[in-house]
């Protein structure tokens, strides 16, 4: 299958009128990585990879693939498939011509494109969907069509667009595991966006957290886990997310900046430093997050195994490792 | 069929080969007649053509004028004279008195002076060459006039005679005469009782219908016809069924047509019928109103040589005797009007020496212009009076005073 | 019970009131010629007879004009589908700002009216060497018949969501391709509704022919039907018949448009046509 | 040039480049020498026509029969432009509901529209017809004299615009084919926010069909004050009294059949700008609802 | 506000042609309770919702709010909110206009629809886009207008189809929490379809399980979590899901039967009865998943503590805490 060849942005800038969604990314991946994209929503993911495969125009930058610079090669000649975040099934053809579209398009003859457009489905679980059209499906199955579809291609660059977010979580998992497994065998550059913190952290080699059009961080998730960059990112990444105490508080003084700890890295310790009072617990099966209060206000989430028999209202102490802690500046930047 | 023949187009502006264009108005009829006499035509001749029939006079215009204002007119049209002024006035006609005076074929003297005075636009020049003679005249149910026990229409009879055998005719549905309100219908008794409907004819400035006595008291008589004796169809009948329909039902005793009529009214089956003159005013003389059509030359074309053999052929005694035996038409040329074609077909009406006995008489309306336009509107004035929309004396007014402008409307193309 | 008379009664009286113009006029030409006119509403002549059918033929070469009414419609009603579609999808490819530009374009075209070209056109095809061709005929064609028929398809190319197209360009196809394998075939209705409408437009066109044909062995069947509407303008069965020949085409090409164009859901219709 | 149109909007103006270069040749060089024509004495017969500046123009002013004509232009477009509107509009929101033998219903609406101009025409001179019309027998029924339809200035009006109320099956089209667009979706969201059917009619269907209502307003506009008068010229060709002597049917006497070739291309201009007076009117009423957003 | 008033389905059955998308459901909310709905993709979780709100007419069955049948009841006189798993924002209205669109409808005047419509924004985050249009925002964004054009209501009955899963973690915790202090505030009885295990094990008072049109089993969310009524509850619930294995094999025989133990329950144990290779770690920051396979091919999920320095590969040995199996019979119903 193809090598592909890096995926280099360099400065890329893009703004729809006042609202600017991409301000300055540079960002590296070297061929064949898979990379997942995290940041909330409206912090222009679609619009970087929109930016690559060529439907809009950046309005500084530059995107390049295996050293080449793509500025004026239009979108059906870079070798980019990409998974819409609305699918983008084609309503007149059926799950198979919809497979096969690009293959006819770039001349696969007819019976080896229905060859190859009927194993991508089957391993997607969607063979008996072939002759179906795409508003006979449900919405999970119409993802897996969609992914599909770009399966069935050998691009340069893969871009999928949350592309797992209409399956149930059994289904999302086994996909998710085919798509890992195919990664592997095509080795096609992959930019993965994501709401899911477990596919973030899992699924590639690095992930890139991004806010309000810039990345924050990039780099392997349990490192990026393990020592955010920057608050955002500590709070952005993990659930229930890091206890940030701006100044310190009970973690321990941090003039002008922030401390935060991870709700695992505390633990109810009737000798522990910190009292808090129970303001809610929710119970989430495997384990169960405490949502207390302290004395001063602060609010400190801390993850603990399930059926403890506390109730809101109920007195804790905590204990805190810390060496677990994290230390921001008043910038917000990791020291 | 059209994108497989080859090289068309451009014939004519080849030069060397001998193609025309002639352009004409007709209904089916006319134009399978009009056929046989091209047909025949190119069967003696080097000369090709192409036949550019239309149905309506409207439509001839719009396509005439779409030719002459991009350019390429056709070498030969088919011009009524009521038209004919519009296009003499604005030199678009290649005069044919010199070709007339050199054709070994025609000669001035085979055909109605009334009809070639007609197209001379300036008295003395003919400009086009016409091809027929109709005129004003009226066709009469013989049985109805048997059955009302009335005396046919003989030459000479007076409005008199003939009020009376509508009056007598009228009733149990049938009416006793049919007539459209126009200028056409009614100029020409206004000059059987030696008045005119504008005061000059050669240059009118208006109508004269309220203002000369002896017109007023035609029209009077005319419009008496519908308003005061009832003798024809009121409104809402004439719309429901012309009176054409009505003739040839058999309840109509009179109808006031040109020949024009004579194909349709041979359909007839159930009765008898003829034609008769028109009646004369009490103390007038006999006067009816030309109609007539007449092929005409595009003026500024390279070669007019092949058009006039076309209308040498068309104009001469084969060409004549062709479309003669349609019936339709009455030929200008005078040999072939007093031969058997015309005057005795096998098929009625049996008196059409009536049409040739009245061609001393024929006269016209003006040459100016602007007339086809005068005449359309005065014709819509004219109905709503005659059919009692307006009043008579306020409808007679406004027609004179709203068309007076479009008499002195700017000579066009001068 | 209101709810039957709402869904079907009225849609019922409509649909007849509608369908009575076509009525009349078939059963018009069902009359013997020379019959008096019916006094009361007639639903089916008394001795209803062919003839003004057979009569027709006899009267004029019918069948060249219709056979000359049918080419020109076989060549016209494509070209106006194409230069409809493709116009209407460059429209939708258009960003907002131009797109607006280009609509309020189309309408100022749609603005000039008729008579502003029909004397003026004759000099373009003279000088072009085409009078007298069929070309003057296809001429609106090549104009989609009207501005009305681009933007009806710039609209219904506007129900393709971008992404749509999008995707289809990253998989591989150029504009052209996306235009005819992905937008065409979603807007089929549409594309059946202009068929449709060009078909009746240039089937029934009477003023370009009048204006730009000269050979009378050219001629199409509505020039046709003004020399019948002249030759007796009593015999309504023989007229009545000449417009049913008229009509007809048009109303059988509709007929057979309908059965999508007119379904409860056309998408569907479409996909039971599929081979 | 970076900030260059994007490649997507250049092959836009490709796709519309053949379009315009058939709009130049046949409507836009055709329309502009008629404007230069209105400024001279062409007849329509000669070839040379002069410039006389602004005589046509002064020709205008005491014209009584554009007087006549223009009357009958608007009166006609204020009574049939909304009665076509209305009609299609209406037909296509009821019948666009599926429902048993609903195409058959859809199909007897568009029917009238395929029959040629002048069949409609030749079969209304038989539905107006004084004695045995169907019309006054309908209102015969009803104890009414009924009417000689085209004999009265107004009846003459009134007819044509009946006449013209049948063929509105284009407009039909398009509303149903607009209407089967919008998403249903939205009509539960509304019902279940409480709107009822009329409350839907007006809140979602009105505003959501805006476009296509203001294009087909638009059109009909057009259609009704340019295009629609062959039927018109057939049925009553400018009678009674120039009762519907509608202004393209004066263009075409002036131009075709009286060599007034200058003077009706003035009138062309005159009608376009009419025309473009009542759409600009039309707009800015509807400007609320955003139609080019 | 409203109190509402309990909802109760009876019976209620509806069909697309072939497909039986609900099969029987009877339920009963006591007025002022939120339960939340869970189930595969296609289990008929929006089709009960329709029928709720009168959108679809059930083929049978009975929906009763408030004591009241409403089967002759039109959507627009049902006292019922809805959020759409689609979002169904009006295009032609802002965002504004969109969420005071029941308002207005309903008479509220005018001014005082704008105020609540703006605080519904602002409480959303969605107050910067009040004046756009829904298609000038991005997914999160547009299914936060469809949430707060649900809020300004007070309707007796709320019924949320998955109103959260365009969001990015971060903002669906706090719109979860909004979600939740809503609903203690107005009190309105409410479903929530959710494919989110933390949703459905944190917010019902009850969550439902569906499949297959039908309910599998309703009750509090840790009952249901630690006592699945079947197999398919005990494979649906729980990320990774609980590890089912036929017949008991390594977790101690069961004839006919089938045994399960959810991933927390099996730890890692130098001198546990269960030996197994390690397939993959998923390293998920706060905790880890061991997918190892025992040597008789079962495959068994283990949730372990982060930093594990496993590689795929080693062998380790598990344990498993035998109060915690859970047993089913043949059939795969509880015993
Ligand atoms: N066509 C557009 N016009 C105006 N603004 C736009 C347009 N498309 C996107 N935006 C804005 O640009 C910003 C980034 O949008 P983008 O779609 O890239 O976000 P995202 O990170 O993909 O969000 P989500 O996770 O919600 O999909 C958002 O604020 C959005 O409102
Ligand atoms: N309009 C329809 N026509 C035919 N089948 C339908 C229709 N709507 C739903 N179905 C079918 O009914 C079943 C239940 O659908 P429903 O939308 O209720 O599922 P769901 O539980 O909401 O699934 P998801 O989680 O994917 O939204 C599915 O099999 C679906 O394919
Ligand atoms: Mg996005
Ligand atoms: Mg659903």
């Amino acid at each position: 299958m193809t090598d592909g060849g890096g995926l280099r942005l360099t400065g890329l800038v893009k703004a729809y009128g006042p609202v600017r969604a991409v301000e300055g990314v540079d960002l590296d991946v070297p061929a064949g990585e898979l990379v997942t994209v995290v940041g909330p929503s409206g912090s222009g993911k679609s619009t970087m990879l929109r930016l690559i495969a060529g439907l809009e125009r950046p309005d500084a930058g530059m995107v390049a693939v295996g050293g080449q610079d793509l500025r004026d090669v239009p979108p059906h000649r870079r070798s980019v498939a990409m998974v819409f975040q609305d699918y983008a099934l084609y309503p007149h053809l059926t799950v198979r011509e919809n497979i096969m579209f690009g293959l006819r398009v770039r001349k696969v003859p007819k019976g080896e494109a229905r060859r190859q457009a009927g194993a991508a489905a089957e391993r997607l679980g969607i063979a008996d969907l072939l002759d179906r059209y795409p508003d006979q499906a449900s919405g999970g199955q119409r993802q897996r069509v969609a992914l599909a579809r770009a399966l069935v291609r050998s691009p340069a660059v893969y871009l999928l667009d949350e592309p797992l977010v209409s399956l149930d979580a059994q289904l999302r998992l086994s996909t998710r595991a085919d798509l890992l497994a195919l990664h592997r065998q095509i080795g096609s550059t992959t930019l993965h966006v994501t709401h899911d913190q477990a596919e973030a952290m899992t699924m590639g080699d690095r992930v890139v957290v991004m806010d309000a059009g810039r990345i924050r961080q990039a780099g392997p998730p349990q490192e990026v886990y393990d020592a955010p960059a920057d608050t955002f990112v500590a709070g952005f990444l993990g659930s229930p997310p890091m206890n940030l105490v701006p100044g310190g508080g009970v973690l321990g003084g941090a003039a002008g900046g922030t401390v935060g700890v991870r709700p695992e890295d505390l633990a109810l310790d009737p000798a522990g430093p910190i009292e808090a009072t129970v303001d809610a617990v929710e119970t989430l099966g495997s384990e169960a997050v405490l949502l207390t209060r302290c004395p001063d206000g602060l609010r400190l989430a801390v993850r603990t195994p399930p059926r403890l028999s506390l109730r809101p209202g109920d007195t804790v102490r905590l204990r805190f490792d810390p060496d677990r802690l994290h230390r921001f500046d008043a910038a917000g930047r990791r020291v | 069929a059209c994108g497989s023949e080859p090289g068309n187009g451009d014939g004519r502006s080849d030069g060397a080969d001998r193609e025309i264009t002639v352009t004409l108005f007709g209904d089916a009829e006319e134009v399978a007649g009009y056929t046989s006499l091209v047909e025949a035509f190119e069967a003696s001749s080097d000369v090709g053509v192409t036949l550019s029939p239309v149905a309506t006079q409207d439509d001839l215009m719009a396509r005439l004028t779409t030719a002459f204002a991009g350019g390429a007119p056709p070498d030969v049209f088919l011009l009524n004279f009521r038209r004919y002024g519009q296009f003499a006035a604005q030199d678009v006609i290649e005069p044919v008195q010199d070709y007339l005076d050199d054709s070994e074929v025609l000669g001035e003297d085979d055909f109605s002076p009334r009809a070639l005075d007609a197209f001379r636009f300036d008295g003395e020049e003919l400009t086009c060459m016409p091809q027929n003679l109709s005129s004003l005249v009226v066709y009469y149910n013989r049985d109805l006039f048997e059955a009302a026990g009335l005396e046919p229409p003989a030459q000479g009879w007076t409005w008199n005679d003939f009020l009376a055998a509508a009056t007598a005719l009228t009733g149990g549905g049938t009416y006793g005469a049919g007539v459209e309100p126009s200028v056409i219908r009614v100029a020409p008794f206004a000059w059987s009782n030696g008045g005119d409907v504008v005061d000059d004819p050669d240059e009118p400035t208006i109508f004269t219908l309220t203002t000369d006595p002896a017109t007023r008291q035609a029209v009077d008589w005319f419009l008496d016809l519908q308003l005061v004796h009832g003798v024809v169809p009121p409104d809402a009948e004439e719309q429901s069924e012309s009176s054409e329909a009505r003739f040839l039902r058999g309840t109509l005793g009179m109808y006031l047509n040109s020949r024009v009529a004579v194909p349709t009214l041979r359909s007839i089956e159930g009765f008898e019928w003829d034609v008769a003159p028109l009646p004369v005013a009490p103390g007038g003389e006999p006067a009816s109103i030309l109609h007539s059509d007449a092929y005409c030359m595009s003026a500024g074309l390279d070669d007019h040589a092949a058009a006039w053999d076309f209308i040498e052929f068309a104009m001469g005694v084969e060409g004549q005797t062709i479309l003669a035996a349609s019936g339709r038409t009455v030929p200008s040329r005078l040999d072939v009007a007093s031969s058997d074609v015309f005057l005795e077909p096998a098929e009625p009406p049996a008196s059409s020496q009536v049409y040739l006995d009245i061609e001393p008489y024929l006269r016209a309306t003006p040459r100016i212009a602007t007339w086809s336009r005068i005449e359309a509107e005065a014709n819509d004035l004219l109905a709503e009076v005659f059919y009692g929309r307006v009043d008579r004396e306020e409808g007679l007014r406004r027609l004179e005073d709203e068309l007076r402008p479009l008499f002195q409307q700017p000579a066009v193309g001068s | 019970m209101s709810r039957v008379a709402g869904r079907f009664v009225l849609p019922a009286l409509v649909a007849a009131l509608f369908a009575a113009p076509l009525w009349f006029m078939l059963t018009g030409s069902l009359r013997p010629a020379g019959l008096p006119p019916p006094r009361t509403l007639e639903l089916w002549p008394p001795e209803a007879t062919l003839d003004a059918y057979r009569r027709l033929p006899e009267l004029m070469p019918l069948f060249r004009y219709l056979a000359n009414s049918a080419m020109v419609a076989a060549v016209a009603v494509p070209l106006t589908v194409l230069t409809a579609a493709l116009t209407g999808f460059g429209v939708r490819l258009l960003p907002p700002s131009a797109r607006r530009k280009a609509v309020v374009a189309l309408v100022v075209v749609l603005l000039v009216p008729v008579t502003a070209v029909w004397a003026t056109r004759f000099e373009v095809f003279r000088l072009a060497g085409v009078t007298d061709t069929i070309v003057p005929l296809l001429a609106p064609a090549l104009l989609a018949v009207s501005p009305f028929l681009v933007l009806l398809y710039a609209w219904s190319f506007g129900g393709v969501p971008d992404s749509q197209l999008q995707s289809a360009r990253l998989e591989g196809a150029g504009w052209l391709t996306v235009w005819r394998r992905v937008a065409l075939p979603q807007v089929r209705p549409a594309t059946l509704a202009v068929a449709v409408l060009a078909f009746t437009f240039h089937w029934a066109n009477f003023i370009d022919p009048l204006l730009y044909l000269h050979s009378g062995d050219r001629y199409t069947f509505p020039l046709a039907l003004r020399f019948l509407l002249l030759l007796n303008p009593t015999d309504w069965p023989l007229l009545m018949a000449g417009c049913v020949i008229a009509t007809l085409p048009c109303v059988v090409v509709f007929l057979l448009a309908q059965r999508v164009l007119l379904s409860d859901d056309p998408l569907a219709a479409l996909r039971r046509g599929r081979p | 040039m970076t900030r260059a149109k994007g490649e997507r909007s250049l092959s836009g103006w490709a796709f519309l480049a053949p379009y315009a270069v058939a709009v130049v040749l046949l409507i836009a060089v055709p329309a502009l020498l008629n404007v230069g024509y209105a400024f001279t004495d062409h007849t329509g017969l000669t070839r040379d026509p002069q410039f006389v500046g602004l005589d046509n123009v002064r020709r205008l002013a005491d014209d009584a029969f554009l007087a006549d004509s223009l009357e009958a232009s608007l009166f006609h477009v204020a009574l049939s432009v909304p009665l076509r509107l209305l009609a299609a509009v209406g037909l296509g929101l009821l019948l666009a509901a599926p429902r048993p033998g609903g195409r058959w219903f859809r199909t007897a609406v568009y029917l009238p529209t395929v029959v040629p101009d002048v069949a409609l025409a030749v079969l209304f001179l038989w539905v107006l017809n004084p004695l045995y019309g169907p019309l006054n027998q309908l209102l015969g029924l009803f104890g009414h004299p009924g009417y000689t339809w085209l004999s009265d200035p107004t009846t003459a009006r009134v007819g044509v615009v009946l006449m013209l109320l049948f063929p509105i099956g284009e407009g039909f089209v398009v509303v149903l084919a607009a209407r089967r667009l919008l998403d249903g979706r939205l009509y539960e969201a509304a019902a279940l926010e409480g709107c009822g059917p009329f409350g839907q009619l007006r809140r979602i269907t009105l505003p959501l069909l805006a476009p296509v209502l203001v294009l087909l307003a638009v059109r009909d506009t057009i259609l009704t004050l340019q295009v629609n008068f062959v039927p018109a010229y057939v049925l009553t060709d400018g009678r009674p009294a120039n009762a519907t002597l509608y202004l393209p049917v004066y263009i075409f006497d002036q131009a075709f059949e009286f060599s007034g070739f200058a003077y009706a291309a003035l009138i062309t201009i005159l009608l376009m700008l009419i025309t473009a007076a009542i759409i600009a009117v039309q707009l800015l009423a509807v400007r609320r609802w955003r139609v080019l957003r």
